[in-house]
């Protein structure tokens, strides 16, 4: 099945966060509704930009910006989400498998097995977040963004948008087969170049192995606030890749290397000490 | 020749070890589900890593509580750990003989704790401290540390568990599989579990140990309180 | 040396750690999971409703399952937003029954009280008839100073409407005109 | 909206201007975009850089309270151009369309000759005796001849044509005189003026997209009348993609104005009946409009059948001729007495209103001076309030600083339902009257508002019956024939339809409508929204109109969308669409027409009456303007409390001078509380409030939805780096900000998004607040009107919330 994918305008995002709530309606994120006043303790840090993260109920927000150029103030929207990348550091550092690509290129998550273990803040986007466990304080489960594919919420088997990308009022937010949001996108980055966008950039074609979230940018990735050369950290590709690994070698090795001595300590202590005996 | 034992551990020593060895295994367990995935499932709502947590804490807090009632053997012990020589070196050179051909021959006279017996408690000591610090950045300091430090604790923590976990075995296997340990009742075994060893095994394996305890016995000279290092003969168990 | 079966089985470790050993040696790159499928646990809606926020007029469709509103999203059809939705248009949701917010009783608050009193819709329909026409009659003026047939007071005031229905404001008019009422005003000022 | 939402998509350039679509009317942007994909431009006039002007082509920052200046000056860029490239523009839309051609009372004298005032003024200069703050308006009359039809000079060169009395009267807003006043840079300006003079072009087509940016000053109508001027010079008007298109900010704001949920109308913009109108004769004559030229169809002259329909609506058979069909019923306001909102909350406070009935509105935060309108509440013996929440309206009592047992008012409380826990209709913007349904239950005892009212009214029914009382007929005799248990709402809505009382069946048009009493309709504009169920049967509603659900396309595939829901009047998609064409009925725009002269009969679009074109049948046709008396659009609009033509006067509350005239505020602008006047050197910092996207009015549809709180949890003032190091406030800081009136606390947003203005030399610092908290819900926080001034427009009385003075420090 061919990979799905996100394409983000933000030419074309006015912030009206549509997506931002779409998102926690649609997955049921904040069910409880404070009974007291001023129960959601959320304050304004002086942005528009509230809440100030991504949180396990949060799992797409919008961002603003302001820059000043030549005098000429810019206003400037981002979104900020998984990004689904081919070269997933969670997926790489996930212990028990439990992050993992499903058959539409998204990185989703099985929060049954999901142990909270919060090696997969090794996203060089950090975009998990973690539920504590009221009681004990322990960090339960990891949660984000899975492109709409979570079992049982999952509107691409429906053949549905994702909900963000359907809130979105001026398709800011396209959703479809990645090969061809990648044409659209490189193709819609040449045209705000030929406008006089001279940092036009198409982000995430190639990040990352390519990320299923791309964004159609009118200026340089850093200016919208995203990280210019993602990498997968090498301590997270150091966990699959050489712990595990190693861990079930060095663990066979030894058990190994016992075994074979067992053997032939034996033989050696039966003839060397006491032949004909045999023991216990 | 009557079975004469030495106290080769202490109660409280062996108390501490057995009480670490739970948490240890508490720790390795619960740990191990993050290198066979399977077992995840067994980790839902994050009580094997509650356990986790509080098994590291009683492995803190075991050790500290000893060294708080026995200063002194915990000085000794650590001292023990860190004491080494060229005997160690010779030890190593004849152990392969040893422990694969059951030939002793080379077997330089060893300590309280033979060469093997303290890399094993110095690793411990080491890797104790490793653990105790990595463990405590991923559970203090995960909201506020980088993603960096937070996954080099991770990796140092998980570095550590495979060393340990594999010395763990060898540990074992020692204790209380390889062919020369048997019968348990005369080694390494016994001296945790009842506190004793047989002398023939303290001379044979010991050697050093129990000649600084037998010449401490004669210098006391037939003393009174003699059983207090060589105990009589437990002829109703051993005989 | 020749192995037995009990060696063989005593060597078991030596077992278990090749099987370790060939676990490290999979690769780690995990296949693309295929989806669990499980039916939705949300239905889209059938029933279809606009947005009760501004002026632009999104439809949108509700889901419910025994009055209980389960979803609410933008209606594909609509000519207007064609299924989009801002952020108050996605909050539709929270504004159901659901919402320990909205009001349940019809409340009353006594003159000079500190608080409310929960009490009956037919209660505080007759009592607010009353008021009314107490009012009313009381500063009825049927004849102006010239004596034109006037048939107003000024003791009654109405405000709102803008968030009611069509047929709601209609009725809204009539009723105030009837009674007389000539302060009357909603939202477009405002 | 002369136009639709849908619409927008046609436009070549877009005028957000007094209105932050981005922001307050999120999705009407994927109109805006859509227009833009095709090449339009997107213009942003704003005090501050909003998520609109963050789209923008063009951004053109201006001092609120300026507008006129602007478009004046705009206008003047315009005429001038038209005089060098009359090519460029519609110049038979002019000549034949509007007024421009009009010969004016040579006795009328403007601005230039009177220092900021007109011909006509009662009183003198900055005139504070309120009774002579208003103008005879004689002078500002067109000339007519014997016929009554006004004297025209087509060639557009008279001295006295409105035409050029338009361009004398804009001659001094030049380019640096706007600089001057809005604080708007002149490149930037000529830049907005030049982009947008170039939908004059026949058959291209320019949008003004405004709201309360616009309104909520004390020269709001004047406003909308300078964006009547500069599109009727453009020619788009009735086009597609044109228009004067208010952006509605509640769901059925419209509809319940077109209800006439306001003082000075009844359903369907009849005029409110008044003292003077001794008999229903009498009223008749006085508001119905008249003219003697056979081209003008002036369709107001059929208000007669629509007054008579709506008195046969609401009394039925006690409605007869003898007794003028209940004439006198029915109440009648004070000649030239206000009964606005300011004028309500200044009645309450002097203990003129005793009983007040509240549904679904909050002014204890939404109303200007919240904290007189707070206090004057006080006062009543009872009120009655309908909403979802607790409102702090209804909680008045507890208001923050009052002992509630010092309040002797009784409140009654009543728990209402959502939108979609009934069924109803509402119509938005566009016009376009919207079914929708009961989808989910309501929680606990709530009740729609429809069911409160019916309930009020049988229990009053009742007791007038019994023991009699005042003009109790108007009550006891007043239809209220909608089911015996809970009233039924399509019933109320075919009574608005309105039935033809000899066949029994609902109405098809209002065009058939009667004064003889032998029809019936509640809101003529909404005949034709509910008929018979043969005459619509494919509705999912049969017969009712409001309920279509067809999304196909018009013929010409502009976005009308004539089979989805229905839109007053008569389902026209684009009001004035006669102008959409040439004197031989093909449209200015062949890709986007409206309507088309084809065969002999308009296709396309409902016409704005069916006559043929001007040049087809000269005899037989009328002029496009069908709901002006004369049939043509006012570029010259003598009906205006303060002038016939737009002119420049400072907010009641401004940090400088006017610099058009000595006149510094609108001459006929109604003040209520001279006394709360903050001045400049106290209060030196210009102030305006505004709405945002994560809320809603007075908060409590959105302060109670906690997704909603979280985007955005606390009220806040924006203001400019430059001011905030000035008094050394820091980005989300707690500020207080102090007016005349009061004082708020909030959180400081400071930002690149709004910079001083260089005015005249001075710098003017501005900040904007939001309105939308109070100190009741699940989120608190003080409320932006506070310190917003009892001053109105001269025309509406609309509240000025969008230019006042006040000072800012840190908490």
């Amino acid at each position: 099945m061919a990979d799905k994918a996100i394409l983000f305008d933000a030419t074309r995002c006015t912030a009206c966060r549509g997506c931002q709530v779409a998102c926690k309606q649609w997955n049921t994120n904040d069910e409880v509704i404070p009974q007291q006043q001023d129960g959601v303790k959320e304050v304004n840090t002086g942005s528009y930009e509230n809440p100030a993260d991504l949180s396990p109920q949060t799992w797409i927000k919008t961002t603003f910006r302001e820059i000043e150029r030549n005098g000429k103030v810019r206003f400037l929207f981002n979104r900020r989400s998984c990004m689904h990348c081919t070269d997933a550091a969670c997926v790489k550092v996930c212990p028990n498998h439990s992050v993992y690509h499903n058959e539409d290129g998204a990185v989703s998550y099985d929060k049954d097995t999901c142990t909270g273990c919060g090696y997969c803040v090794a996203c060089p986007f950090d975009v998990p977040r973690f539920t504590k466990n009221g009681l004990t304080g322990v960090f339960t489960k990891m949660d984000k963004c899975t492109l709409c594919t979570t079992p049982g919420l999952n509107r691409i088997a429906e053949g549905m948008e994702p909900a963000c990308v359907k809130s979105c009022p001026t398709d800011a937010l396209l959703f479809g087969d990645r090969d061809e949001l990648v044409k659209l996108g490189r193709k819609r980055v040449d045209d705000l170049k030929v406008k006089g966008f001279t940092n036009a950039y198409f982000y995430g074609d190639k990040e990352l192995g390519g990320l299923h979230v791309m964004y159609v940018l009118d200026e340089a990735p850093e200016v919208y606030g995203l990280p210019k050369d993602p990498k997968v950290p090498p301590a997270a590709i150091a966990w699959q890749d050489v712990i595990q690994p190693m861990g079930w070698a060095v663990g066979g090795l030894t058990l190994v290397g016992l075994g074979l001595n067992y053997i032939v300590a034996r033989e050696a202590k039966i003839t060397r000490e006491l032949p004909g005996k045999k023991e216990e | 020749m009557a079975y004469q034992e030495v106290e080769k551990y202490s109660k409280p020593v062996r108390v501490l070890h057995w009480f670490n060895t739970a948490s240890f295994l508490l720790l390795f367990i619960t740990g191990l589900i993050l290198f066979i995935p399977p077992l995840a499932i067994a980790a839902q709502d994050s009580w094997t890593r509650l356990i986790h947590r509080i098994a590291a804490v009683l492995l803190v807090a075991a050790p500290v509580i000893f060294a708080l009632i026995y200063p002194g053997k915990a000085a000794r012990a650590l001292k023990e750990a860190f004491t080494w020589g060229s005997g160690d070196l010779d030890w190593l050179k004849a152990a392969p003989a040893y422990y694969f051909l059951a030939d002793e021959s080379a077997m330089p006279p060893q300590g309280h704790m033979n060469t093997g017996q303290k890399m094993w408690w110095f690793l411990t000591v080491v890797f104790g401290v490793v653990f105790v610090a990595t463990g405590a950045v991923m559970w203090f300091a995960r909201d506020t540390i980088a993603p960096t430090g937070f996954l080099w604790a991770i990796f140092t923590h998980d570095v550590a568990f495979i060393v340990t976990g594999a010395m763990l075995f060898v540990h074992l296997y020692l204790s209380v599989a390889h062919p020369l340990m048997r019968p348990l009742r005369t080694g390494s075994w016994s001296a945790m579990t009842r506190g004793t060893v047989s002398a023939e095994y303290a001379r044979a394996h010991h050697a050093r140990w129990f000649e600084e305890i037998t010449a401490a016995t004669h210098a006391q000279a037939a003393a009174a309180n003699r059983e207090k290092v060589l105990v009589g003969s437990h002829g109703g168990k051993t005989g | 040396m020749e192995l037995t079966r009990r060696d063989f089985l005593k060597a078991s470790g030596a077992g278990a750690g090749g099987v370790f050993l060939l676990g490290s040696l999979k690769p780690v790159k995990t296949e693309a999971r295929t989806h669990i499928s499980l039916p939705l646990k949300k239905k889209i809606g059938e029933k279809t409703t606009i947005c009760p926020y501004d002026g632009t007029g999104c439809g949108f469709i509700v889901a419910a399952e025994n009055g209980k509103v389960v979803n609410i999203e933008g209606d594909p059809d609509h000519p207007i937003n064609q299924g989009a939705a801002c952020i108050k248009g996605q909050t539709l949701r929270q504004l159901s029954a659901d919402n320990p917010w909205r009001l349940k009783k019809v409340l009353y608050r006594r003159p000079g009280g500190a608080d409310w009193e929960e009490k009956t819709w037919d209660w505080a329909i007759d009592e607010i008839a009353k008021r009314i026409k107490k009012t009313r009659d009381s500063a009825f003026v049927e004849k102006n100073s010239r004596g034109v047939t006037v048939n107003r007071t000024e003791a009654i005031a109405h405000l709102g409407g803008s968030a009611l229905d069509d047929q709601e404001c209609y009725l809204l008019t009539k009723m105030n005109r009837a009674l007389g009422m000539l302060y009357i005003e909603h939202h477009a000022r405002l | 909206m002369t136009n639709h939402w849908n619409d927008i998509a046609n436009a070549d350039c877009i005028l957000a201007m007094g209105g932050n679509p981005a922001e307050n009317h999120p999705a009407s942007f994927r109109w805006i975009m859509a227009a833009k994909d095709k090449g339009a431009k997107l213009i942003s006039v704003d005090p501050r850089f909003t998520r609109t002007s963050a789209k923008a082509d063009i951004y053109a920052p201006m001092r609120s309270g300026t507008d006129i200046a602007f478009l004046n000056g705009m206008i003047k860029y315009v005429l001038d151009d038209i005089e060098k490239n009359p090519q460029n523009y519609n110049m038979t839309y002019i000549t034949e369309y509007t007024n421009a051609s009009y010969l004016i009372n040579p006795d009328y004298k403007g601005p230039i000759e009177l220092d900021g005032l007109f011909s006509g003024y009662a009183g003198g200069l900055n005139e504070a005796d309120a009774s002579k703050r208003n103008y005879n308006k004689a002078t500002w009359q067109p000339q007519r001849d014997e016929k009554g039809i006004p004297k025209q000079d087509k060639t557009l060169k008279d001295p006295n044509c409105a035409f050029q009395l338009l361009k004398k009267h804009v001659a001094r807003y030049t380019p640096e005189k706007v600089n001057a006043i809005c604080g708007t840079p002149v490149d930037v300006f000529l830049e907005v003026c030049k982009t947008y003079a170039a939908t004059g072009k026949p058959g291209k087509a320019g949008t003004i997209m405004y709201a309360m940016g616009t309104t909520q000053h004390t020269v709001g109508a004047q406003n909308i009348r300078a964006y009547g001027i500069l599109q009727m010079l453009l020619a788009n008007i009735g086009v597609t993609g044109g228009g004067i298109n208010a952006m509605r900010g509640e769901s059925n704001v419209q509809g319940s104005t077109d209800f006439a949920l306001l003082y000075h109308i009844l359903p369907g913009y009849l005029k409110m009946i008044e003292d003077s109108d001794h008999t229903l004769e009498k009223y008749l004559e006085r508001i119905t409009p008249k003219s003697t030229d056979p081209l003008s169809l002036n369709w107001w002259s059929n208000t007669p059948k629509y007054v008579v329909s709506l008195l046969k609506a609401w009394y039925g058979g006690a409605a007869t001729k003898d007794n003028e069909f209940g004439f006198n019923y029915l109440p009648k306001n004070e000649v030239g007495k206000n009964y606005s909102h300011i004028a309500l909350f200044e009645a309450m406070e002097k203990g003129v209103i005793k009983g007040l009935l509240v549904w679904g509105q909050n002014p204890a935060v939404g109303g200007p001076n919240s904290n007189q309108e707070r206090s004057a509440m006080d006062k009543l013996d009872w009120m009655v309030v309908a909403d979802m929440w607790q409102t702090e309206t209804a909680n008045f009592w507890k208001r923050p600083g009052v002992n509630p047992a010092s309040i002797q008012t009784e409140v009654f409380l009543l728990p209402a339902r959502s939108s979609y826990e009934k069924e109803g209709s509402v119509t938005n913007s566009g016009r376009w009257m919207q079914w929708r349904y009961k989808c989910a239950d309501a929680p606990g005892e709530a009740e729609d508002d429809l069911f409160m009212m019916t309930a009020i009214v049988r229990k009053l029914k009742e007791l007038y019956s019994k023991e009699g009382g005042p003009n109790a007929e108007a009550i006891t005799r007043l239809t209220w024939d909608y089911g015996s248990g809970h009233p039924d709402v399509r019933a109320v809505a075919k009574e608005i339809n309105g039935y033809d009382l000899t066949t029994g069946k609902l109405m098809d048009t209002f065009a058939n409508l009667k004064a003889d009493g032998t029809t019936t309709s509640g809101c003529w504009i909404f005949c034709a929204s509910y008929v018979e169920p043969d005459k619509e049967p494919n509705a999912p509603i049969p017969g009712n109109r409001a309920s279509l659900r067809d999304s196909t396309p018009d013929k010409f595939n502009v976005g009308l969308f004539p089979k989805w829901s229905w839109c007053w009047p008569v389902n026209r998609r684009i009001i004035y669409n006669r102008a959409s064409v040439d004197l031989n009925g093909v449209p200015w725009d062949k890709e986007h027409p409206v309507i088309w002269w084809q065969d002999g009969k308009w296709v396309g679009d409902v016409p704005d009456g069916a006559q043929p074109p001007m040049a087809v049948d000269p005899k037989a046709t009328k002029l496009p303007f069908i709901m002006k008396p004369d049939g043509t659009a006012s570029l010259f609009g003598p009906g205006m409390a303060e002038g016939p033509l737009p002119e420049h006067y400072e907010p009641w509350e401004s940090p400088i001078q006017n610099l058009v005239s000595k006149q510094q505020v609108n001459p006929a602008v109604r003040i209520w509380r001279p006394q709360e006047h903050g001045e400049p050197d106290r209060f030196p910092i210009a102030a305006s409030t505004y709405r945002i996207t994560e809320h809603w009015q007075s908060g409590q549809m959105t302060r109670n939805c906690p997704w909603l709180v979280q985007a955005m949890p606390e009220p806040f003032v924006e203001m400019s780096e430059e001011l905030a190091a000035e008094k050394g406030i820091k980005n989300g800081e707690k500020v207080i900000v102090e007016s005349a009136r009061g004082q708020v606390r909030m959180v400081a947003v400071v930002t690149k998004r709004f910079k001083p203005f260089q005015m005249n030399g001075k710098i003017v610092h501005q900040v904007g607040l939001i309105w939308h908290w109070g100190y009741i819900g699940l989120s608190t926080g003080d409320s932006g009107n506070l310190l917003t001034p009892h001053v109105g427009d001269a025309n509406t009385h609309i509240p000025e919330y969008k230019a006042f003075l006040v000072d800012v420090r840190k908490a």
